[in-house]
C-alpha cells in the first residue's frame, strides 16, 4: 500500500522501470519477427513463463523477508518426481484418471515439506538463509536422485499430460493457474495481515519483533509457500513432459532470482511487489521467446541475456537512487 | 523520380521472387540437446547448417535447449508456432519430450527425431529416428573390453552426465551384455564424469587410490577416457590398463595411435547431421521411410584406425 | 501523589539472569497515573532490560508485575500492550517501505475475513490519532518519506492506538532537536493530564527536571533509590548514579589562541547549504549549533571532502585548497568525527587497534608488512591519554560502551596529528560521567592547540565547551556569539532563523 | 563469562568449528575406510582441491570485502580454453600473459560494475556467468580445444609435474594461500579488505578508497581464475567450454564452510583451505566407501549447515537463534 496520491504513468513506469522494458522489446519483436505479434504466441509465452514465474512469485515473499531460496530448482525436481511416480503405485491401480489426485497432492506437500525444513532452519539455527538454502539445494537434489534412481519417471496415462494442452475458452489452463496464483499472492502481499507482515519483516526486522510479530514462523511460513510454488511449477512442468527428469529445474534458480531483482524486490528485504516480479518474468519470457523466433545463436543469447540484466540494474539504481544526497561514500 | 521508382519497382520484383521462391522450400526447424557442451554437438550443428545451405530448397531454424529439458518443450511450441514443415528434435530427455511430439504431431508437423531416440511410448507420434544405436555402441564397447581383456578382469565405469538419456542407454547396453559375453569380468564400481575430462580424471585418480589391480576403463565417451588415461599415467599404472571409450575424439584418437587407448566407436557427427537432415527431406517427399534409420557407427581400435579418419572434434 | 492511589504499574524485586550475568538485581519501581517518572542510570546499568521485561520482550526470573492492583505475566509485546504498557523505543522502530499507519498499528493490523487487512478501519483510526498529535501528515504516507522528527511521531503514535495505561519513552529526545522536542513534551503533558503513566528514560538532565515528578536511579542493576525531582538538584542524582560528583561548569582556563588554521569563504553546496564563511585558530573551540538539518553536518562532510561544493573557497594555513576525497583532507590535517559512531565512525567487527590505526595503516609497515608493534604502541599512547576502557587491544569494538567507542574514534584522528578536529555531536546516546569526560578532552585538546570544531544539537554542550558559537539556521549562518556574549535566549532565537539586531 | 570471552575473540575452541568438524571427519573416513590415510589417497584429494582451492582463495578475499562472485565459473571456462587454444597457436610463452591479461579484464569489469558503479554483486556476477559462457562459446565456437603435443611442452609442469615428490598443482595452491594469507593479515591491503566488509560507509570515513579496495578484489579473484586456469589446462591438456560450470557453488560453499561470513569483513584464507580439503575429503572419502555419487551432495548439505550453525552458535554464544 504504497502512495495513494498522484502517481501518473510516467512516474509509476519511473518507479517501475521493467514494464518499460517489456513494453520495449515487445514493440521490438513484434516489429523483427512476424511470428511474434500473434495471438498463439502470447499463449506459448505465458505457458513458458508460468514454470519461473510460479516460482519467482514464492521468491518475491522471501526475498522481501530479506531471505533468499536457491533450493527451489531441486524441489521442483523432486515434486515432479513425486508427482509422476506416485500414479503408478500399485494402490492407485484401480483409481483411473483419479491416481493423478493423489499423485499431485503428495508431490504439493512434499514441496511444502521442503520449504518447511529450510525454514525450520533458518528460523532456528539463525544462518543466513543464502548458505541454508545453497545446502539444500546440493541435498534435495541428491533425494531426487536417491528417488529416481537416475533414471527418468514417466506417465503412463496421457490424461496428464493431456493436461497441459487444455484451454479454457482462450486461455492456455497453465497460463490461467499462473496468472490466479500472480493475483492469490498479489492479494496476500498487499492486502492480508500476513504479506503486510512480509514487509515488516524484512524492511525492519527489529521493529517487526518489537511490534509482536513472531518473525521466525512468519518467515518459516513463506519458505513453505515458496516450497508450494515451487512443487506447483514442478507438478505442471511434468504435465508438460508426461515425465520427470532428475535434472529438471537446474539453475532455475538463478533465473528466477534474476526475474525477481529485474522486478525491482531489493536483495536486502523490504521492498518489492509482484506486479515488478510479473514484469520481471515477462521480460525474460518474451526475451527468450523472441530470441528463439528470431534464431538468434544460442551463444549470443547468453551474452545478450547477461548484459541486459547487468544494464537493467544500473537503470533502476540511476531511476530509484536513494536520496543520500550527493555524499561520496 | 524515375530512379526511386526503378529501384521501387525492382524491390517489388525481389520480394515477388522471393515469395515465389519460399512456396518451393521447406522450412525446417531443429532443436538441439546442448550445444557447446561438447565438440561432437558443435560439429554437428556446423555440419547441419552446412547440409541445408547446400541445398537451396532447404530454410532451417536452428535452436539450442541448452540441456535444459524445459527449454526445449518451449521450442518446440515456438516452432509449432511458427507452422514449420518438420522439426527435428535431439531429445534432451528421451521421456519427458513425448507430449511435445505429441503436440506437433496433432499439429501435423512430422517429426525426426535424432541421435538419441525418444521413449517408446513416442514412438508412434514420430516420423523416424535418424541417428547412432546408443544401446548398440554401449555392447560394441563391453565387447571390445571383453576382447581386450580375454574375458578376465576388473574394470571400471566412468559415466556421462547422470540422467541424461545417452549415458544410460550406453551404460544399460555396456553392463547387460559385459554381464552376458564375460563374466569373467568383474566391474568394481560405476561413477560419473559428467561429460567433462577434467572430472572424469578425478572419479580415475580416487579408483587408483580405492583399487589395486584395475585392467579396464570404460569411459561414456572418449573426451572423459582421455583424462582416466591422464590420470593413470600420472599415477604410473597405465600399462596394461585397457582403456575403451564410446564417440571416437580427435584426443583418443591420437592416443590410440600412441598405444595407450584400445578402442572406441567411431561416429561422426557429420554423417550425423546429414543423415537426419536427409531423414526430414525423406519424409517430406512422402518416401516411405522406416521408422529406424541407425547410421553405421563401427568399433575403431588400434588394429583398424587406419580405415577411419582423425575425427575433426 | 496521594498515597491511597493505586500505581499504574508497579514492579516489585525484579531479578533477570542472563548466562553469567545478573543483569537486574531485585529492581523495585512503580509509577503512579498522572505521573512522570524519570529512570536513570549509566549504560549498562540496566534502564534497557528493565523495559524489554516491561514490554514482554524478557520474562523475569524472579519478582512480579502489578499493574492496577492486579499480578500479571506478560510475555510477548502485544500481550503487554494489551495490558496497557506501550514502549517508545530509543532506535526508530519503524518499517521504512510501508505507511505510517500500518507502523502505527505494526503487528495488530485491524483483521477482516481470510486475513485481510481493514484499510478503511486502519486509515481512520491512525488519521484520528494523528490528529490527535497535532501531525501534519496523513496515515497514508510512506514512512521513509517523513523526516526523522515525524517519524518520530510515528512511534509516538503508537502509544496511543490502546488505551495506555504506562508509556515508556527510552531515550525520545535522542534524534529530536529542540523545538521537536517542545512538541513532545506537550504530548507527554496531554498524556499525564488524562492520567496515564510515564516512565521516561533520558541521560539529559535538563529534560529529567523539566519533565519529570519522580527518579528512580538504577546502578549495575541494583535499584539505588528513588528522588521527588522538587527537592532534589543534578548534583544529587548524579552521585546516586555514578557514585561521585561531577564538575559541571565550563572549563574557563585561558589557553592562548594561535593563528588562523581554516577558513572557510562563501561555501556553498545547494540546497544543503549557502554562503557560508566562518574562521577556526588553533586553540580554539567552535560550535556550531541549530536544528537537525540546518547544514551544519554537511558542512562538515564537505570539508571532509565527502561531498562537492558548489562554490566558495577553502583555505587552510591562508592558502587554497581542493578536497576531493577523505584522504586529501586527512593529508591537510583535517579530522572528522562523525555523528553516527557504530555506522560512520567504527567498523564494529574491527578491533580497537585496527580501529584507531585504520587511516594510517598504509603508512604503518616495516617492509610490506603492518608493523604490530608500532600499531599498539600508537593505541597505548591513545588508550592512556583518553582513558579507553578495554581489557586489550584484542576486543572487538562492537562490546565497548558508547563512550569508549567514542574516544576509539576521536583517538583515531588524534593519532594522525591533524590540525583541525571535527566533532559531530560528540555525546549522542553517551551517559552522563562520559560525557563530562569527553568535554573536558574537547577543551583540553584546544589547549593543545589543536583547532576543534563541535557541531551539536544540545545547548549545554555547545555552551559548554565552545569559545564561539556559530548559529545555523536552514543552511545559512545566522549569527556568531562568543561565548561572552551568548545567552540561550538569543541562541535559540537564531536557531530558529529570528534575526535580532547585532548587539552584543 | 563464555559469552564474553567468545565476543572478546579469545581462544574457544567452539570458534574452531570447522577444524574440529574437519578432525572429526578425517577420523570417521579413516575408520570407514583403510585406504583413505594413505600418503597416496591424501595427496591425490590434496592435488584435485588444487583448482578449487585456488579460486576459493580469490573468492574468500572477495566475500570478506562484503561480496560475492558467481562468475568464476564461467571465466575459469573462459581463461583455460584461452590459454589451451592459444597455447598451440603462439605457444604458451605468450599465451599465459595473454589469458590472463584477458582473466583479469573481466575481472575489471566485475571490479568496475561493483566497485565503481556499486552494483549489486550477486546480480551482477550472475549476469557475468552468463555473459562470460557466451564469450566463450563465441570464442571457440563451441568446439573443444586440445593441446597437440601432450608430452613435449614444458607448459605440462603446472598440472602434471611435482617438485620434491610433490605435485606442482600442490605447491601452487599452498603457495597462493599462503601469500594470500600473508597479504589479508599482515599487509595494509588486508586490513583494508575486511575494513570495507565490515562497514564500508566506515571506511570512507576513514579516508579508505572504497571502490578501489572493492575493485582490487575482484581483479584478484580473476587472478586466481587464471593461476586455476593454468593447472586445469595443463592437468587437462585440453579444455571443454564448460568446463568451470558450477565450480562458482563449489568454491562458495567451501568459503562458506571455511567460516567466511557473508556479511563481510570476517574471515580466513586458512579456513577456506580447510573448508576446501573438507569437501574434497568428503567427495573422496564417499567414493572411497563405494557410496554413490549423490551420497555426497546430502552429506555437504548437513556438513554445510552444521559447521555453519556451530560458527554462528559460537559467535553469538547460544545454540538457537533467539528470533522467535
Amino acid at each position: 500500500m504504497s502512495n495513494l496520491t498522484d502517481i501518473t504513468p510516467l512516474r509509476w513506469l519511473m518507479r517501475n522501470p521493467i514494464w518499460g522494458f517489456v513494453l520495449l522489446v515487445f514493440i521490438f519483436f513484434s516489429l523483427m519477427s512476424e511470428h511474434f505479434f500473434d495471438y498463439r504466441n502470447f499463449q506459448n509465452i505465458l505457458v513458458q513463463t508460468s514454470t519461473i514465474g510460479l516460482i519467482a512469485l514464492g521468491m518475491t515473499l522471501v526475498m522481501i523477508n530479506g531471505n533468499i531460496d536457491l533450493s527451489v530448482g531441486a524441489t521442483l525436481a523432486l515434486a515432479a518426481a513425486f508427482a509422476v511416480d506416485v500414479q503408478s503405485w500399485a494402490m492407485f491401480a484401480t483409481w483411473g484418471n483419479w491416481q493423478i489426485l493423489p499423485a499431485v497432492s503428495l508431490a504439493l506437500l512434499v514441496g511444502i515439506l521442503m520449504g518447511a525444513i529450510n525454514g525450520f532452519i533458518v528460523w532456528k539455527t539463525g544462518v543466513d538463509a543464502f548458505i541454508v538454502t545453497l545446502g539444500a539445494m546440493l541435498g534435495i537434489r541428491g533425494l531426487v536422485f536417491v528417488y529416481t534412481g537416475e533414471s527418468s519417471f514417466y506417465a503412463m496415462n496421457f490424461a496428464y499430460s493431456d493436461f497441459s494442452a487444455l484451454s479454457v475458452g482462450p486461455f492456455p489452463v497453465l497460463a490461467l493457474i499462473f496468472l490466479a496464483c500472480t493475483l492469490i499472492v498479489h492479494l496476500v502481499l498487499s492486502r492480508t495481515v500476513h504479506g503486510r507482515n512480509t514487509y515488516a519483516v524484512g524492511g525492519n526486522r527489529e521493529a517487526a519483533v518489537n511490534a509482536g510479530i513472531r518473525v521466525g514462523p512468519h518467515m518459516m511460513v513463506n519458505f513453505m509457500i515458496i516450497g508450494f510454488l515451487a512443487a506447483l511449477s514442478g507438478v505442471l512442468l511434468s504435465t508438460q513432459m508426461g515425465a520427470a527428469t532428475p535434472n529438471l529445474g537446474r539453475d532455475y534458480e538463478l533465473w528466477v532470482i534474476t526475474a525477481v531483482v529485474l522486478g525491482g524486490t531489493k536483495l536486502t528485504g523490504g521492498k518489492g511487489d509482484i506486479i515488478g516480479t510479473l514484469g520481471g518474468v515477462l521480460a525474460i519470457g518474451i526475451l527468450r521467446n523472441g530470441m528463439n523466433l528470431m534464431q538468434v545463436p544460442a551463444f549470443y543469447v547468453y551474452v545478450i541475456l547477461g548484459s541486459i540484466l547487468i544494464a537493467v540494474l544500473f537503470l533502476d539504481k540511476r531511476f530509484n537512487r536513494t536520496a543520500n544526497g550527493g555524499l561520496r561514500l | 523520380m524515375t530512379n526511386k521508382m526503378r529501384i521501387l519497382l525492382a524491390s517489388c520484383g525481389t520480394l515477388a521472387l522471393a515469395s515465389a521462391a519460399s512456396a518451393d522450400t521447406v522450412r525446417i526447424g531443429i532443436t538441439q540437446n546442448n550445444v557447446g557442451i561438447d565438440s561432437y554437438q558443435t560439429t554437428y550443428e556446423r555440419a547441419f547448417i552446412a547440409a541445408a545451405d547446400a541445398n537451396p530448397d532447404v530454410e532451417v531454424i536452428v535452436l539450442d535447449a541448452g540441456g535444459d529439458v524445459a527449454r526445449q518443450i518451449s521450442q518446440m511450441q515456438d516452432l509449432i508456432q511458427q507452422n514449420v514443415d518438420a522439426i527435428i528434435i535431439w531429445p534432451t530427455d528421451g521421456q519427458a519430450v513425448v507430449p511435445a511430439v505429441r503436440n506437433a504431431h496433432r499439429a501435423e508437423i512430422p517429426v525426426i527425431v535424432t541421435n538419441s531416440n525418444i521413449a517408446e511410448a513416442g514412438m508412434e507420434f514420430i516420423a523416424a529416428f535418424s541417428g547412432p544405436n546408443n544401446i548398440q555402441q554401449g555392447i560394441y564397447s563391453a565387447e571390445m573390453m571383453c576382447d581386450a581383456l580375454e574375458g578376465e578382469g576388473q574394470i571400471v565405469q566412468i559415466t556421462g552426465m547422470p540422467g541424461y538419456t545417452t549415458a544410460i542407454e550406453r551404460q544399460q547396453g555396456f553392463d547387460e551384455r559385459l554381464a552376458e559375453m564375460c563374466p569373467g569380468v568383474t566391474q568394481l564400481d560405476i561413477q560419473p564424469g559428467d561429460w567433462n575430462r577434467e572430472r572424469a580424471q578425478r572419479t580415475m585418480e580416487t579408483f587408483l587410490t580405492r583399487f589395486d589391480q584395475i585392467d579396464g576403463v570404460y569411459s561414456g565417451d572418449d573426451n572423459m577416457g582421455v583424462g582416466a588415461l591422464n590420470a593413470a599415467i600420472a599415477a604410473n599404472r597405465a600399462e596394461g590398463m585397457v582403456f575403451i571409450g564410446a564417440t571416437n575424439f580427435a584426443v583418443g584418437y591420437d592416443a590410440m595411435g600412441r598405444g595407450e587407448y584400445w578402442g572406441s566407436v567411431y561416429q561422426s557427427p557429420v554423417d550425423d547431421a546429414k543423415a537426419a537432415l536427409q531423414t526430414a527431406l525423406d519424409v517430406l517427399a512422402g518416401e516411405d521411410v522406416p521408422k529406424l534409420n541407425y547410421f553405421d557407427t563401427p568399433k575403431i581400435t588400434q588394429d583398424n584406425m587406419e580405415e577411419f579418419d582423425r575425427p575433426v572434434f | 501523589m496521594s498515597d491511597q492511589q493505586e500505581p499504574a504499574l508497579r514492579l516489585k524485586g525484579i531479578v533477570k539472569t542472563f548466562p553469567g550475568v545478573r543483569a537486574l538485581d531485585g529492581v523495585d519501581f512503580e509509577v503512579m497515573p498522572g505521573e512522570v517518572h524519570a529512570l536513570l542510570g549509566e549504560n549498562g546499568a540496566g534502564k534497557s532490560t528493565l523495559m524489554k521485561v516491561l514490554a514482554g520482550m524478557h520474562q523475569p526470573d524472579e519478582g512480579q508485575i502489578i499493574i492496577a492492583g492486579k499480578p500479571v505475566r506478560m510475555t510477548t509485546p502485544i500481550e503487554a500492550k494489551a495490558q496497557g504498557v506501550v514502549l517508545i523505543h530509543q532506535e526508530l522502530s519503524l518499517v521504512p517501505e510501508m505507511s505510517a499507519a500500518e507502523n502505527i498499528y505494526l503487528g495488530e493490523l485491524p483483521l477482516k475475513r481470510f486475513g485481510r487487512v481493514d484499510w478503511t478501519t486502519l486509515f481512520e483510526r491512525s488519521n484520528a490519532i494523528l490528529k490527535r498529535l497535532n501531525c501534519n501528515f496523513r496515515g497514508e504516507v510512506t514512512v521513509a518519506n517523513l523526516s526523522i522528527a515525524n517519524q518520530q511521531m510515528v512511534e509516538i503514535a503508537r502509544a496511543l492506538t490502546v488505551d495506555a495505561r504506562v508509556v515508556v519513552f527510552d531515550e525520545p529526545t535522542a534524534s529530536l532537536t529542540d523545538a521537536e522536542k517542545v512538541v513532545l513534551f506537550e504530548i507527554i503533558n496531554d498524556l499525564k493530564a488524562r492520567g496515564v503513566g510515564i516512565v521516561y528514560i533520558s541521560h539529559r538532565m535538563d529534560e529529567i527536571f523539566t519533565l519529570s515528578d519522580r527518579i528512580t536511579v538504577l546502578r549495575d542493576g541494583a535499584y539505588r533509590g528513588t528522588l521527588t525531582t522538587a527537592d532534589t538538584d543534578e548534583d544529587e542524582v548524579t552521585r546516586l548514579m555514578i557514585g561521585r560528583s561531577l564538575d559541571l561548569s565550563r572549563d574557563t582556563a585561558e589557553h592562548s589562541l594561535g593563528e588562523v588554521v581554516l577558513e572557510v569563504r562563501d561555501l556553498s553546496c545547494a540546497p544543503l547549504f549557502k554562503k557560508i564563511s566562518f574562521s577556526v585558530r588553533a586553540g580554539e573551540v567552535v560550535g556550531f549549533y541549530g536544528l537537525v538539518g540546518a547544514g551544519r553536518t554537511e558542512i562538515a562532510e564537505t570539508l571532509f571532502g565527502l561531498r562537492s561544493p558548489d562554490s566558495g573557497e577553502i583555505l587552510v594555513d591562508g592558502s587554497p585548497v581542493q578536497i576531493n576525497a577523505p584522504a586529501d583532507a586527512i593529508k591537510l590535517g583535517i579530522s572528522l568525527v562523525p555523528e553516527n559512531r557504530k555506522e560512520q565512525g567504527l567498523v564494529l567487527s574491527m578491533n580497537c587497534r585496527d580501529n584507531m590505526t585504520l587511516p594510517q595503516v598504509q603508512n604503518l609497515t616495516t617492509g610490506p608488512f603492518v608493523s604490530s608493534g608500532a600499531e599498539i604502541a600508537i593505541f597505548d599512547k591513545y588508550r592512556d591519554k583518553l582513558e579507553i576502557k578495554t581489557p586489550s587491544w584484542r576486543q572487538t569494538t562492537r562490546v565497548l560502551s558508547g563512550g569508549n567507542q567514542q574516544k576509539i574514534v576521536i583517538g583515531k584522528w588524534l593519532s594522525m596529528h591533524p590540525r583541525v578536529l571535527i566533532v559531530d555531536e560528540p555525546t549522542r546516546g553517551i551517559d552522563v560521567g562520559s560525557k563530562s569526560e569527553i568535554h573536558m578532552l574537547l577543551r583540553a585538546l584546544a589547549a593543545q592547540g589543536y583547532a576543534v570544531i563541535v557541531i551539536s544539537s544540545e545547548m549545554p554542550e555547545v555552551l559548554r565547551v565552545s569559545d564561539r558559537i556559530v548559529a545555523m539556521y536552514s543552511g545559512q549562518i545566522m549569527r556568531e556569539f562568543t561565548a561572552e556574549q551568548v545567552t540561550e535566549d538569543s541562541l535559540v532565537q537564531a536557531i530558529s532563523g529570528i534575526r535580532t539586531s547585532e548587539v552584543a | 563469562m563464555l559469552l564474553n570471552r567468545l565476543k572478546a575473540g579469545g581462544p574457544a575452541i567452539a570458534k574452531q568449528g570447522i577444524l574440529v568438524a574437519f578432525i572429526l571427519f578425517m577420523i570417521v573416513f579413516s575408520l570407514m575406510s583403510d585406504r583413505f590415510l594413505t600418503a597416496d589417497n591424501i595427496m591425490s584429494v590434496f592435488r584435485q582441491s588444487a583448482i578449487i582451492g585456488v579460486m576459493a582463495v580469490g573468492v574468500t578475499i572477495v566475500v570478506i570485502g562484503g561480496n560475492l562472485d558467481l562468475s568464476v565459473g564461467s571465466m575459469l571456462s573462459f581463461a583455460t580454453v584461452l590459454v589451451v587454444d592459444l597455447h598451440d597457436k603462439i605457444g604458451p610463452e605468450l599465451a599465459i600473459p595473454i589469458m590472463v591479461l584477458a582473466t583479469l579484464c573481466l575481472g575489471a569489469i566485475n571490479g568496475f560494475l561493483i566497485g565503481i558503479l556499486r552494483l549489486n554483486s550477486l546480480i551482477v556476477t550472475l549476469g557475468m556467468l552468463s555473459a562470460i559462457q557466451g564469450l566463450v562459446l563465441i570464442y571457440s565456437g563451441g568446439q573443444n580445444v586440445d593441446i597437440v603435443d601432450q608430452r613435449g611442452t614444458w607448459f605440462a609442469i603446472f598440472g602434471r609435474g611435482s617438485v620434491l615428490g610433490i605435485a606442482a598443482p600442490i605447491l601452487i595452491f599452498g603457495l597462493m594461500a599462503i601469500i594470500f594469507h600473508v597479504i589479508m593479515s599482515t599487509m595494509p591491503f588486508g586490513r583494508k579488505v575486511y575494513a570495507v566488509g565490515g562497514n564500508p560507509t566506515a571506511s570512507v570515513f576513514s579516508g579508505i578508497p572504497r571502490s578501489r579496495v572493492v575493485f582490487t578484489t575482484y581483479l584478484i579473484s580473476a587472478l586466481c581464475v587464471a593461476v586455476a586456469a593454468i593447472i586445469l589446462g595443463s592437468r587437462v591438456m585440453g579444455s571443454q567450454n564448460n568446463v568451470g560450470q558450477g565450480y562458482e557453488l563449489q568454491v562458495l560453499a567451501a568459503v562458506i564452510l571455511g567460516g567466511t561470513s557473508l556479511l563481510g569483513g570476517a574471515g580466513s584464507i586458512l579456513k577456506t583451505v580447510l573448508g576446501v580439503l573438507m569437501l574434497a575429503f568428503i567427495q573422496n572419502g564417499l567414493i572411497l566407501m563405494g557410496q554413490p555419487y549423490y551420497t555426497q551432495w546430502l552429506v555437504t548439505w548437513v556438513v554445510i549447515i552444521v559447521a555453519v550453525w556451530l560458527d554462528v552458535a559460537a559467535k553469538r554464544g547460544r545454540l538457537f537463534s533467539p528470533i522467535a
